[in-house]
């Protein structure tokens, strides 16, 4: 049932020097901190190079914005259009993919859509609508919930009325909230795996092409904000992208799920 | 005459101190009955006790014919004929009209009949420009004074007047006096007076107990009590005369 | 900080525009935390009067939870609420999970104690005097404590106000099991987490505006209410 | 419903095993608020006696800008903090963003007007027979106060208490300044959502419910301590 | 002898309605001054002018030898060398030794003399026995003993005393004038005293004053007043004497 806290491994032998500026602030989504992944990979970091990272978990469009006030040195998001946005208005630099994992739609076992087995997902809502079952929608801007819209602009529907709840909350929340209200919603690959011990939905439509959720990694810019750690930044991107850590993210919820919560992509 | 007040070796304590022990009292209908003492005597205890307001540690309380058994519908019936006026005449928030009425609301007296029976009550006391004023900035004598229309507004059968008339004038005083015997003669109601002021407790009553260190070391009737006191403390405690 | 003065423009603007989702909104939230006031408020008002007069074994235990429960964190008292109306817990039939109905349970929870404890407070800060007087002018017990609250009232209102703000204010319960739906359970400070989680800042400041603006009008009101019932409205004097 | 049951033992669990990150998270939400309360304590009496006793312009307004104050939703206070407190507010060279002291400052925010309001309501209440009599005794103006103070300390503990249950419940500002940092800025109440959040609802109770156990002892030390003072503690006798 | 009082024309109003309207009154150093008068007619309003409790609405008002300013300083320095027993004997929550020690606390008196000037004055008046008693459980007497101990605690130049003796039984209150005598003679305290007790203000008081409806209607030496009365509505006033 619980799932085990994932230990902070305790690094023996030879210490990292001191970097000038040990403290990186970190700014990413939710689902990399609820997941559990960053728990796993952070301590390798901290060891390796000294840094002391402070995570702040908020929707990946807070975590922009607040690199976009100068008060996070990094960023780890999923929501390409808007990262590409942030990049161009000079906000920030140095982005790299890292990992994606997939979205994938879950619903009641009852299925009063009957869309279980499928792989289209606009097949899959286009039903949902029709037959207006329940289904749930993050709807706070979040890169989840921008991938469901533009799965609705694929599939020509304005989705509105009593069936469509917008519910303006986090993965885990929304998820939490699908069970009781034996909702459909679209889910990140890792928050549904770590959670899905808790709650009785189950997997509908997976494996669509546009399912695919890309993380990317930016560094904020210091041009814009001298007084950033752009030092310990960069030290982080290239840690993330190496393939030491890249293996890290492959091994991460292997043992626990039998499967990788996230593919590593970074190039 | 009917025994209203029939008490008993009530004693009552605060911590160690045993402020009252009564071996015996007894107040008949009718009557006018003093209660004199020294301060701390216990006389506003005994008022209490007898008001059904602080339950007596041990002895026999009868009120009004009824062993006292504490229970709220006893209470209750009982105090729905007493009114008292306390020493610190206590007030509501409010105006003047609202405390005089409460007694009658609380009775459920007719609107009608309460504003007249607050009029009657207030103009006795000489109050009546004061009907509206707020009850709280009232002076000394103008709080005791609607205090104690307050308590004849209910028309009680039983009246306990703590020093009611502490702080009033001495020609309102007087005027109230008259008062007091008036309803006692009229309406037979049965009063029950604290006060410091010899001269009052001469001519208002006719029954007198004195209080010393909570005990009653005299009884009996007002005069024989002035004129011929038994215990040695009560002579020394009648000297202080003025 | 021109997102605070944006903020303040933004507030005015929404309020201009009449825009009917947040007037829908505003109106849930007041539904919901008056709602809650007023269930808090019966229930609260009695419970902590009777803690203050009634002397009974454990007394003093509970007056000490009821003043722990003050310090309930919201998102505890949602999440509570939650299992108990969920599905899989023992009222689930009821079908009560994000409703407002629910968010006015959740929030009674946090409103309770406030009243009780702080009504309590007032009323034994009260003089037993005010009790003799009123049971000696006849008055049964039921309508002498009736006139020892009224006493207490300056008290008992600041309890009431207390509750007021802490339950417009609140998100946790009632984002636990409001669930801040669209259009159905969605309430003002709901939308201000959800505003500032996607990063529109003077958007959720206007919204907070609003809030704040809603909160001062019922303040007026409910003081008003005290005023007139009563005229001599004193100060100390200091001189 | 057995996760409630599984929550109070989970609770026992976490305090028995003495978990080191724990005692820092619990240890730092004590910091935090005890702090903040202090601050709003130093700051709120003050300020709610003065407007109780000071008759100038604008003292009812402010009075009622106080109230309405108490219902400044946490995650507002937070966000106003934030933008302050941001790299790019007036006060982003401090650099206290993410840090206690950010998480302090947003909850003075909050538990000001609380202390100030209900301060002030209680000083209110006491009578001109207070001032009047320390005066011609020969006290000072400020010893006179303080001496109304004194009397009315049972609506200020009140105000304290009340204070203390709003800030450690309290987790919209201190989630939103303190940005719930692992060894940092976590709290209990950023715990508590955070464990939620993961689905961890036995763990979130378990948290809770030390939180309780904490407000609960420190309450009792406040009611201690106001007991100490003062020997006769009566109440109301209802007979 | 200096004046250590001087009114002129001082009025008060509460809303539409004058209280007072005091046109010229003067009190003497090392005097006993009495306040007499109906309730309501304005003697505690006046007490609290001249005591600075209360300012005036107009007229002039000199305070041992200053015209009054208001200034908080001022204020302070005068009302040092005042003290006071009001009506209703406010007690602060708290022990009769807290209370009685107050004064001196609020002038930094050494510890040591604060018990020794709170054990004097509480035997003075008979109360040492009350000295630990939280003071809000007294009886109304001890009360206003314990108020009387506080202020004569201070040693104060002038002392205002508004119906001390109200509720204190007979002989307490003979003593209590005895010592009101003696301070008054030996540390030339002056003294105003509001009472409805005509003994007792033909006893202590060398000058009284006459309040109707406000107005000062009549004033002199006291054996004066009392004999060969002016005003017809003083002759009626004091035929209320019992
Ligand atoms: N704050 C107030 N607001 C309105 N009226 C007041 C206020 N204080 C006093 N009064 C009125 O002023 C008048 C004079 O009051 P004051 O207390 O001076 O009378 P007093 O001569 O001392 O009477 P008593 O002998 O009853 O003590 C009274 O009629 C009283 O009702
Ligand atoms: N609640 C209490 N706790 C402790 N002692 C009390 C309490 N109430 C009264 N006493 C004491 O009991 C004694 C008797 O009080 P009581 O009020 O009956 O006196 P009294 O005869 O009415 O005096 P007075 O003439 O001064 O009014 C007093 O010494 C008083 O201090
Ligand atoms: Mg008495
Ligand atoms: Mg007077």
């Amino acid at each position: 049932q619980q799932q085990e806290e994932p230990a902070p491994q305790q690094q023996a032998g030879d210490k990292a020097p001191t970097p000038e500026d040990p403290q990186l602030t970190l700014a990413t989504t939710t689902s990399t901190q609820d997941s559990g992944l960053l728990d796993v990979i952070l301590p390798d970091f901290e060891a390796k190079t000294g840094y002391q990272v402070e995570v702040i978990a908020v929707g990946s469009g807070a975590a922009m914005s607040m690199g976009e006030s100068g008060d996070a040195d990094v960023l780890l998001v999923h929501s390409r259009a808007a990262e590409d946005e942030f990049i161009a208005a000079g906000h920030g630099v140095d982005r790299h993919d890292v990992m994606y994992n997939d979205f994938l739609i879950i619903g009641p076992a009852a299925d009063p859509a009957g869309i279980k087995g499928g792989n289209d997902a606009v097949a899959a809502i286009t039903q949902i609508s029709e037959s207006e079952a329940i289904f749930l929608s993050r709807g706070d801007e979040s890169g989840t919930h921008k991938k469901e819209l533009s799965i609705w602009r694929a599939a020509g529907i304005e989705p509105s009325g009593d069936w469509y709840n917008s519910v303006g909350k986090g993965m885990g929340d929304t998820y939490r909230m699908a069970d009781e209200m034996q909702g459909y919603t679209l889910i990140d690959r890792a928050t549904y795996l770590a959670n899905k011990g808790n709650y009785s939905l189950e997997p509908m439509v997976e494996g669509d092409e546009l399912l695919f959720n890309p993380y990317g990694v930016i560094a904020v810019s210091p041009e814009k904000y001298p007084n950033i750690n752009y030092e310990g930044a960069t030290a982080f991107i290239q840690w993330i992208i190496s393939d030491e850590t890249q293996a890290l993210i492959a091994e991460f919820g292997k043992d626990q799920y039998g499967q990788s919560l996230f593919i590593p992509d970074a190039k | 005459m009917t025994v209203l007040f029939k008490l008993s070796n009530i004693t009552k304590s605060y911590g160690e101190r045993q402020v009252l022990n009564a071996k015996a009292l007894e107040i008949r209908a009718g009557n006018i009955h003093c209660l004199l003492g020294p301060n701390g005597s216990g006389k506003t205890t005994l008022l209490r006790i007898m008001s059904l307001l602080t339950p007596n540690d041990g002895g026999h309380l009868e009120v009004l014919g009824e062993a006292v058994n504490w229970q709220p519908s006893q209470l209750l019936r009982l105090r729905r004929q007493m009114a008292m006026v306390t020493q610190s005449s206590f007030m509501f928030e409010g105006s003047v009209y609202y405390n005089v009425a409460y007694g009658l609301r609380a009775r459920k007296t007719p609107k009608k009949e309460i504003q007249q029976r607050v009029q009657e009550s207030l103009e006795l006391l000489g109050m009546s420009d004061f009907i509206d004023a707020p009850a709280r900035y009232l002076s000394g004598g103008e709080t005791q004074k609607v205090a104690i229309a307050r308590a004849l507004a209910v028309r009680p059968r039983v009246l306990f007047l703590d020093e009611p008339t502490s702080n009033i004038d001495p020609s309102s005083s007087l005027e109230i006096e008259q008062y007091i015997k008036h309803i006692n003669q009229e309406y037979t109601t049965t009063i029950v007076l604290i006060t410091h002021n010899f001269f009052q407790a001469r001519r208002l009553a006719q029954h007198t107990s004195l209080l010393w260190e909570g005990h009653i070391i005299e009884e009996g009737p007002t005069r024989d009590m002035f004129h011929n006191p038994q215990d040695p403390r009560t002579r020394r405690f009648l000297k202080g005369e003025y | 900080m021109d997102v605070i003065g944006q903020g303040v423009k933004e507030g005015i603007l929404l309020i201009l525009s009449l825009d009917p989702e947040l007037i829908q909104v505003t109106l849930l939230s007041l539904q919901v935390s008056l709602s809650a006031l007023l269930v808090s408020g019966l229930l609260g008002i009695p419970a902590g009067t009777f803690l203050a007069l009634k002397d009974f074994a454990g007394r003093k235990l509970i007056l000490n939870i009821i003043y722990t429960l003050m310090g309930l964190p919201p998102v505890l008292a949602g999440l509570i609420v939650f299992l108990v109306l969920s599905n899989r817990g023992p009222l689930g039939e009821w079908q009560l999970l994000f409703t407002p109905s629910a968010m006015v349970i959740a929030q009674v929870l946090l409103g309770f104690p406030l009243v009780a404890g702080l009504s309590a407070r007032a009323v034994m800060s009260q003089r037993q005097e005010a009790y003799d007087t009123a049971v000696m002018l006849g008055a049964t017990r039921t309508i002498a404590i009736l006139s020892i609250i009224r006493e207490a009232r300056m008290g008992i209102i600041a309890a009431l106000t207390t509750a007021l703000g802490r339950l417009i204010a609140e998100v946790g319960a009632v984002m636990m099991v409001g669930g801040n739906i669209q259009g159905k359970t969605r309430v003002l400070t709901t939308s201000i987490v959800l505003e500032t989680r996607m990063g529109h800042d003077s958007r959720a400041l206007g919204i907070g505006i609003i809030l704040l603006i809603l909160a001062f009008i019922i303040m007026l009101l409910i003081l008003k209410l005290e005023k007139r019932s009563f005229k001599d409205d004193s100060t100390i004097q200091i001189i």
